[in-house]
């Protein structure tokens, strides 16, 4: 188990957006995330990252707890994440984009550049190579130049996993990744998710293309409403008639 | 304690003109997200012009004291609001889709063309409006004697605030001038025309600024070229501490700044009067990073 | 080929309308000059540079007029702009008389070519000193506004005034180019003195008296040659004005020389205006007393000029009153003389 | 291309060296002049131009240098030019503590306060705060540097003082904006939820900006102290900071040869228009809103990186 | 023809994205514009909307040329946007943005009406009434941006990939709504990922590749046309 949620609450105003819920991940296994629109489920994720402080109970990440921790320090500790409108560093190269990641598996500061120490001097050069391995497990590599703004949505989407995976993540997480893709975008988005999860990471994701939350997760969480209404294997979930009624709906056609 | 309440009433005073100028400056910053900085000079503009239309037309002889000075009023808004939108024309159109500072410096190069031009026409000296041309009454509140005038600066700057409040707010013009400060192009797919939504905001902005510059003329009698630089970053300060882009918050950072600055002179020291100042709205910014009346939109991730 | 003469000054920036007149004055006077004559059969010409009131640019209005080939230098304005250019005109051996600096430091460094127009102001603070005294206040409060002419009258009047057992019951310094003073009267009306000596410049003085008079409170004021300002008037209203004593330099209209009548003359013929500024009309004395030291040397060599100023000038007939300079390059005389506001907003000279 | 760009860098270099050769005093003052602003836009361009936070009060860390310098220089007779680390570093410590409270402020709102700090700074000196600054007079009788022995205080000695200063920091500086403390700086410009996301400890990045920018332009402070001989507190006004604003955002912020150029521009322009008098300054402010109109991102904004990625493809084919 | 776009040609900055492309528009269908990323799909609508320049070519509405006309102008001509990313007006609240929707109209009842409908759809909108958008969730965001845009009573609607987002159950909601407003005599022109619904609804569709309108067909002849179902439909798995 990689990553433990218990009872985690989180409100905003007289909203509780999310709203005790607990679920674990496991290692090496790609968890999904759905529910609909407002669920929470961006929300649990910006708790995972740091970004918002939980009001109420844990996140538990390799046996350490997060909850409110920087984000930064939760990179650090091994949790990397897309968002669900793409942040890129829209007027920086696609190459630059994936150095940020590899900020943080970096040491030398201000003086060490200014000085160019052998040490400084090494590790630019291990992170260059870092950066473009990424970029080539994601299929960009010939796009290292161009400027992240210029590419395509769809690679946009990559990009921002390249960058993920820069950070040598244990988890990570990725919010509506197929979100502007078209189909045949989307299965090669699968095939790179398993290839992920086969390098030994572990995935969290949110989607609502139910294709590939079918195709591609081991479990499903599924929350309404800030609550977790089912959990279990897709087959089972595609099953649940409260998630059919809350969230999938009755296909008439098909 | 009379001496507070005095003091008090000295703040007040000073506080109402910060935040007529203030309220302009938040206009334009509510929609272009851009410091005006020649926003001190379109007041200084404003002083002069009273001052060249006081003498020249005699106003007051031919429509009495409150028509003329209404008159004078509309007269230098207009002229102001009008010089606010070939300045917004100029020199802030181009820079629409550059960065922020761009703009930044635009602004602060228009700011030294206004104030020397001002010295060159004008001449480098200092101005004076005529003497007594509003009846200096003075008004007893709770024993303590105010001049009238003061009262109605005040007046005047919360009327505007009101006024302008509601405008935005309530009205649908308002409600557009706010959409097309967040997003232009998402404006015009609404069928707003941007353009003239922000001539609109360029020529009540400066408007405001003029009429400021006015009252300083009529209150104080003496200007100068310079005076809007002083006034203008006063004013600035006054509407980043009550919450830049909102209404309500350069009046009430206006008039909290020069009540502060009035009780600091009084209480602490005249020469640290603006440090205190300046350090209070430090202290103020720490532990409400948007201002006092600032909204705190947390950005969703 | 012709004669330099350099105006170092504030033609821009906050000080711009003393910059200007200086030059006005010095336009005038060099016409004057090469109208009757010239200088040792030369044109005067006067090259200005502007220092905004600013001391980095004054040092590099200071290195350009160095690399003008001019003979001396009548600038500038405020002490610490001044002080930025000194060393660039001593290394330079160009001779500079300044006009508006103060400051008593500036001729105790012992620069050979260095001379005012203006007194210092220990002069004045004596003379501040006197006149309070005179006036029998017991309870004094001073006001300066932080600039280093302002603050250093007020600190030689403070000293000397305490020395003479009278009570400084307020003393601080106010923000120049505000408008409102209310608070800062509100302020010193609480501390009950019998009169106020503002050492600092008209705009303010202006205000402080109409706004005290507004307050109902009608404690004398007195102030400083800065104070020494047509526009004071203006800015006060004659009736907020009526009473208010300054020291200063004679005005070149209370001055019954022929030179000075001639000048005021002049002036208002060619501008239109009679001059305001004390310290333009000490630019002119600068200017003035630079020609008569050429003229009598027959020399533009500095080392000769500055001899004759330094030993020979003695009671030129300036327009500010009899001119002469001592070893350190400071005038030298009573200068200051006591000048009230009357109903009607004329200065008048006191006995 | 390339080749063109350090040619003319190449006769920059040059024309600076030689400059005493042909430029009378005058000239090479206004060299000086725009050197030290050129460092001082170089220091402010590591907050501002990488680091895009609003910081007009860059005046504050500068002056609080240059009274280091002065003060310890005239009551302790220690030579002008020792003085410059320590004037940076108490620039920085400066910076350090009034910048870590206001750091997580946002644009306009760190602008106003930065605004504040160099006026409460110069309301402190102009009050002689400690009784150490000589208020409104200044601090006067700074020693000329030396520097190998060589007294320094001829324009010509202090042309090659102050650009032998621009060349280290440039040196330095462009080190540093290619590394990782360069570019953390540019990626929390770009977007600072992303670069936290991405593992940068946005505050203490911010933070370290700040320090850093502090301590250059106290260690300039030490320079003008030495060459005026004499500060006193006009020179940090607010308006100076709005100066070095100018040269980063006119030159091309974040970009070091637009900032030496803003330099040029900012400082250089109004002794052009010295002929002008009263015009002056009118002709100044024109001319920049129309250098800003027509390159709205600077006069050199800054090129995108490139990193030799060359190794990584075989025979010209991405791998 | 209601709507006719002949070569038109767009540049950003020097890149040129259209290369002339031909669309056709008729009263009363629902036209869908299919395309790889990057192929120019919203582009087109930006043109059409006045909110990019044309560079070449021109578009036609009913007799009236509107390449020139300003985007703001185009509104009043009710051909209306959803744009693609939502840009909803964050600082304001859900209810002032949908009023915004109808910013041209002059017929209030006509706009409660709408108002009403636009809840309806989306009840979830109703609850958030007085929330500022900006902290909707993206799915809610996306459900007001296409409520804003049925707000304004068009005659011609443009949606850029308006299932962007939405929960499956919504997504179906949006189409029915789609067909629903269609019959009631709007011409509809729909950007979608998510081709295979977007062709089952459409009448014809067009599909564009880099900057050039390389198919254009009826939505059955589409469907079942192997390269399209090679690149949009099925692909290689
Ligand atoms: N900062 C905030 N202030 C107020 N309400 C918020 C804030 N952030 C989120 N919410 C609300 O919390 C709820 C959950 O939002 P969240 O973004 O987690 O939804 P989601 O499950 O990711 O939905 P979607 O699938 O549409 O992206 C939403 O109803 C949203 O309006
Ligand atoms: N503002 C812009 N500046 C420069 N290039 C742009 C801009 N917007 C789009 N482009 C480029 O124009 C081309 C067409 O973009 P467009 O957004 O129209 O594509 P699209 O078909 O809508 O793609 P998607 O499916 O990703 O939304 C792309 O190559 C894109 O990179
Ligand atoms: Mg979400
Ligand atoms: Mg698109």
């Amino acid at each position: 188990m990689i990553l433990k949620l218990s009872n985690l609450t989180k409100r905003f105003g007289g909203l509780t957006a999310v709203d005790r819920v607990s679920f674990d991940v496991e290692e090496q296994t790609v968890m999904g995330l759905i529910g609909p629109n407002g669920a929470g489920k961006t929300t649990i994720f910006n708790l995972i990252t740091g970004n918002y402080k939980p009001d109420e109970g844990e996140i538990v990440f390799q046996g350490q707890s997060i909850g409110g921790v920087w984000t930064n320090k939760i990179v650090m500790l091994g949790i990397a994440r897309t968002f669900q409108t793409i942040r890129l560093f829209q007027n920086l190269s696609a190459l630059e984009n994936v150095l940020a990641g590899c900020h943080c598996r970096m040491k030398s500061g201000p003086i060490g550049a200014m000085l160019k120490t052998p040490g400084q001097k090494q590790e630019e050069l291990w992170a260059l190579e870092h950066a473009m391995k990424q970029l080539q497990f994601v299929g960009l590599a010939d796009r290292a130049e161009l400027l992240s703004g210029n590419l395509s949505y769809g690679n946009q989407r990559l990009l921002e996993i390249a960058r993920a995976l820069a950070t040598n993540p244990r988890l990570l997480i990725l919010d509506e990744p197929a979100g502007g893709m078209n189909e045949q975008e989307t299965e090669a988005l699968i095939e790179l998710i398993f290839k992920m999860r086969d390098s030994g990471l572990t995935v969290l994701l949110i989607e609502h293309d139910m294709g590939l939350v079918m195709k591609a997760c081991n479990r499903l969480v599924v929350v309404e409403y800030g609550k977790k209404i089912a959990e279990g294997t897709p087959e089972e979930i595609q099953a649940d008639s409260r998630v059919i009624e809350a969230y999938l709906g009755i296909d008439e056609e098909e | 304690m009379e001496e507070f309440f005095q003091q008090l009433t000295n703040g007040l005073a000073v506080g109402g003109i910060y935040a007529l100028i203030a309220l302009g400056y938040t206009m334009v910053y509510g929609v272009l997200k851009l410091i005006n900085f020649a926003h001190g000079d379109l007041f200084t503009i404003g002083a002069y012009l009273g001052l060249t239309l006081l003498t020249s037309m005699s106003l007051m002889d031919s429509l009495g004291v409150f028509f003329g000075l209404l008159l004078l009023v509309l007269m230098v808004m207009g002229l102001v609001g009008l010089i606010g939108v070939l300045l917004d024309q100029i020199a802030y159109k181009p820079l629409r889709q550059s960065p922020r500072l761009s703009a930044v410096v635009s602004a602060l190069g228009a700011s030294i063309v206004f104030q020397n031009a001002v010295m060159l026409i004008y001449g480098a000296r200092f101005q004076v409006y005529p003497q007594d041309i509003l009846p200096r009454i003075v008004i007893n509140i709770f024993g303590m004697p105010v001049p009238l005038i003061r009262i109605m600066i005040l007046m005047a700057s919360i009327f505007m605030m009101g006024a302008l409040y509601f405008f935005i707010q309530r009205t649908k013009v308002g409600t557009a001038i706010r959409a097309a400060a967040e997003d232009q192009g998402a404006a015009r797919l609404m069928g707003i025309d941007v353009n003239r939504v922000i001539m609109l905001v360029f020529l009540i902005g400066p408007a405001l600024g003029g009429a400021a510059g006015l009252m300083v003329g009529l209150y104080y009698g003496q200007i100068n070229f310079t005076m809007g630089w002083i006034y203008g970053l006063k004013a600035f300060t006054a509407a980043i501490l009550g919450g830049i882009g909102n209404i309500p918050g350069a009046m009430v950072g206006g008039i909290l700044l020069g009540v502060i600055e009035a009780l600091g002179a009084a209480y602490i020291s005249i020469a640290w009067k603006d440090a205190i100042a300046f350090f209070v709205l430090i202290l103020i910014l720490i532990f409400r990073p948007t201002g006092l009346l600032g909204e705190r939109v947390a950005e969703k991730i | 080929d012709t004669v330099k003469i350099g105006l170092m000054g504030p033609m821009t920036g906050p000080w711009a309308s003393e910059g200007q007149e200086m030059k006005q004055v010095l336009d005038l006077l060099a016409e004057d000059v090469n109208e009757n004559g010239g200088l040792i059969g030369k044109k005067v010409e006067i090259i200005a540079q502007d220092d905004a009131g600013d001391p980095r640019q004054a040092s590099l209005a200071a290195n350009r007029l160095s690399t003008m080939d001019i003979v001396a230098v009548v600038g500038t304005y405020g002490s610490s702009i001044t002080e930025a250019t000194q060393n660039i005109y001593d290394e330079s051996q160009i001779i500079q008389v300044a006009n508006g600096s103060t400051a008593i430091r500036l001729t105790e460094k012992g620069l050979k070519y260095f001379f005012r127009t203006c007194p210092r102001d220990d002069e004045q603070g004596r003379v501040g000193a006197q006149t309070i005294k005179d006036l029998g206040f017991k309870k004094v409060a001073i006001l300066h506004d932080n600039t280093s002419y302002a603050k250093g009258l007020a600190d030689e009047a403070k000293a000397l005034l305490e020395k003479d057992n009278i009570s400084i019951v307020f003393y601080e310094a106010l923000t120049p180019g505000e408008r409102d003073y209310n608070a800062i009267l509100t302020k010193m009306k609480s501390s009950k003195p019998d009169g106020v000596f503002f050492t600092g410049y008209y705009p303010e003085a202006g205000l402080l008296l109409r706004q005290k008079s507004e307050m109902g409170w009608n404690v004398p004021f007195i102030g400083g040659d800065a104070t020494n300002h047509p526009d004071l008037v203006k800015i006060a209203g004659k009736k907020s004005a009526e009473g208010f004593y300054f020291l200063t330099a004679p005005l070149p209209k209370d001055l019954d020389t022929p030179e000075a009548k001639k000048f005021v003359a002049d002036f208002q013929k060619k501008y239109e205006a009679p001059p305001n500024s004390i310290y333009a009309v000490l630019s002119g004395d600068g200017f003035r007393v630079i020609v008569e030291a050429i003229k009598s040397t027959k020399s533009t060599d500095p080392d000769k000029l500055a001899d004759f100023l330094h030993k020979k000038l003695t009671d030129f007939p300036g327009l500010t009153g009899k001119i002469s300079f001592n070893d350190k390059g400071d005038r030298i005389g009573e200068v200051y003389r006591v000048y009230r506001v009357d109903g009607e907003g004329n200065f008048v000279l006191q006995p | 291309m390339k080749e063109k760009r350090y040619i003319v860098y190449a006769l920059f270099v040059v024309f600076l060296l030689t400059a005493p050769l042909y430029l009378n005093r005058y000239w090479l003052e206004v060299l000086n002049s725009v050197g030290l602003y050129a460092i001082l836009g170089l220091s402010l361009n590591i907050i501002v131009g990488y680091g895009g936070m609003f910081h007009m009060g860059h005046a504050a860390f500068y002056a609080i240098g240059a009274y280091t310098t002065a003060i310890i220089s005239t009551s302790y007779g220690v030579p002008v030019l020792w003085l410059m680390p320590l004037s940076g570093l108490t620039a920085g410590v400066f910076a350090l503590v009034v910048a870590r409270p206001i750091i997580h402020l946002r644009g306009d709102y760190l602008l106003i306060v930065t605004i504040g700090l160099v006026e409460i700074v110069r309301i402190a000196l102009i009050n002689n705060v400690f009784g150490i600054t000589g208020g409104a007079n200044g601090i006067f009788g700074i020693p000329r540097p030396t520097l190998f022995g060589y007294k320094i205080f001829k324009s010509h000695q202090f042309l090659y003082l102050i650009w032998g200063c621009v060349a280290v920091t440039v040196f330095f500086f462009y080190r540093l904006e290619n590394s990782r403390f360069g570019r953390a700086l540019v990626y929390l410009k770009e977007d600072e939820i992303a670069a936290e996301g991405s593992g940068v400890h946005t505050a203490r990045y911010k933070l370290a900006a700040f320090v850093l920018g502090a301590f250059w332009a106290g260690m300039v402070g030490t320079l003008f102290a030495a060459k005026m001989t004499i500060i006193s507190p006009e020179s940090f006004s607010f308006w100076e900071s709005v100066l070095y604003f100018m040269i980063v955002i006119l030159g091309g912020s974040g970009n070091i040869a637009g900032v030496i150029l803003g330099a040029f521009l900012v400082i250089g322009l109004p002794e052009f228009f010295r002929g002008l008098e009263n015009y002056r300054l009118l002709m100044f402010g024109a001319a920049m809103i129309f250098m800003m109109i027509f390159r709205t991102q600077g006069i050199l904004p800054p090129r995108q990186k490139v990193f030799d990625v060359s190794r990584f493809r075989k025979g010209g084919e991405p791998i | 023809m209601l709507l006719e776009i002949e070569n038109l040609h767009v540049k950003y900055g020097n890149v040129e994205v259209l290369h002339g492309i031909n669309i056709n528009v008729d009263e009363g269908e629902i036209v869908t514009i299919l395309g790889a990323n990057g192929a120019g799909k919203s582009t087109t609508l930006l043109a059409i909307s006045g909110l990019v320049k044309i560079s070449g070519g021109l578009i036609r509405y009913k007799d009236e040329v509107l390449n020139k006309t300003p985007a703001h102008k185009i509104v009043r001509r009710r051909i209306t946007q959803a744009p693609e990313g939502r840009r909803v007006f964050g600082t304001l609240t859900v209810a002032e943005n949908l009023n915004l929707g109808a910013y041209t109209s002059t017929n209030h009842e006509r706009t409660r009406k709408n108002l009403e409908w636009v809840y309806e759809l989306f009840p979830r909108l109703k609850e958030r009434e007085n929330q500022l958008s900006g902290t909707l969730s993206g799915g809610e965001q996306q459900m007001l941006a296409i409520g804003r845009a049925l707000m304004s009573d068009p005659k011609i609607l443009l949606l850029d990939e308006p299932s962007l987002g939405l929960a499956p159950l919504l997504v179906r909601t949006i189409f029915n709504t789609i067909k629903e407003i269609n019959k009631s005599g709007v011409t509809v022109v729909l950007v979608e990922q998510n081709a295979r619904a977007a062709l089952k609804l459409a009448h014809r569709g067009y599909v564009l590749e880099v900057g050039n309108v390389v198919l254009q067909d009826s939505a059955e002849a589409l469907l079942s046309n192997s390269e399209v179902y090679d690149a949009y439909l099925g692909g290689k798995g």
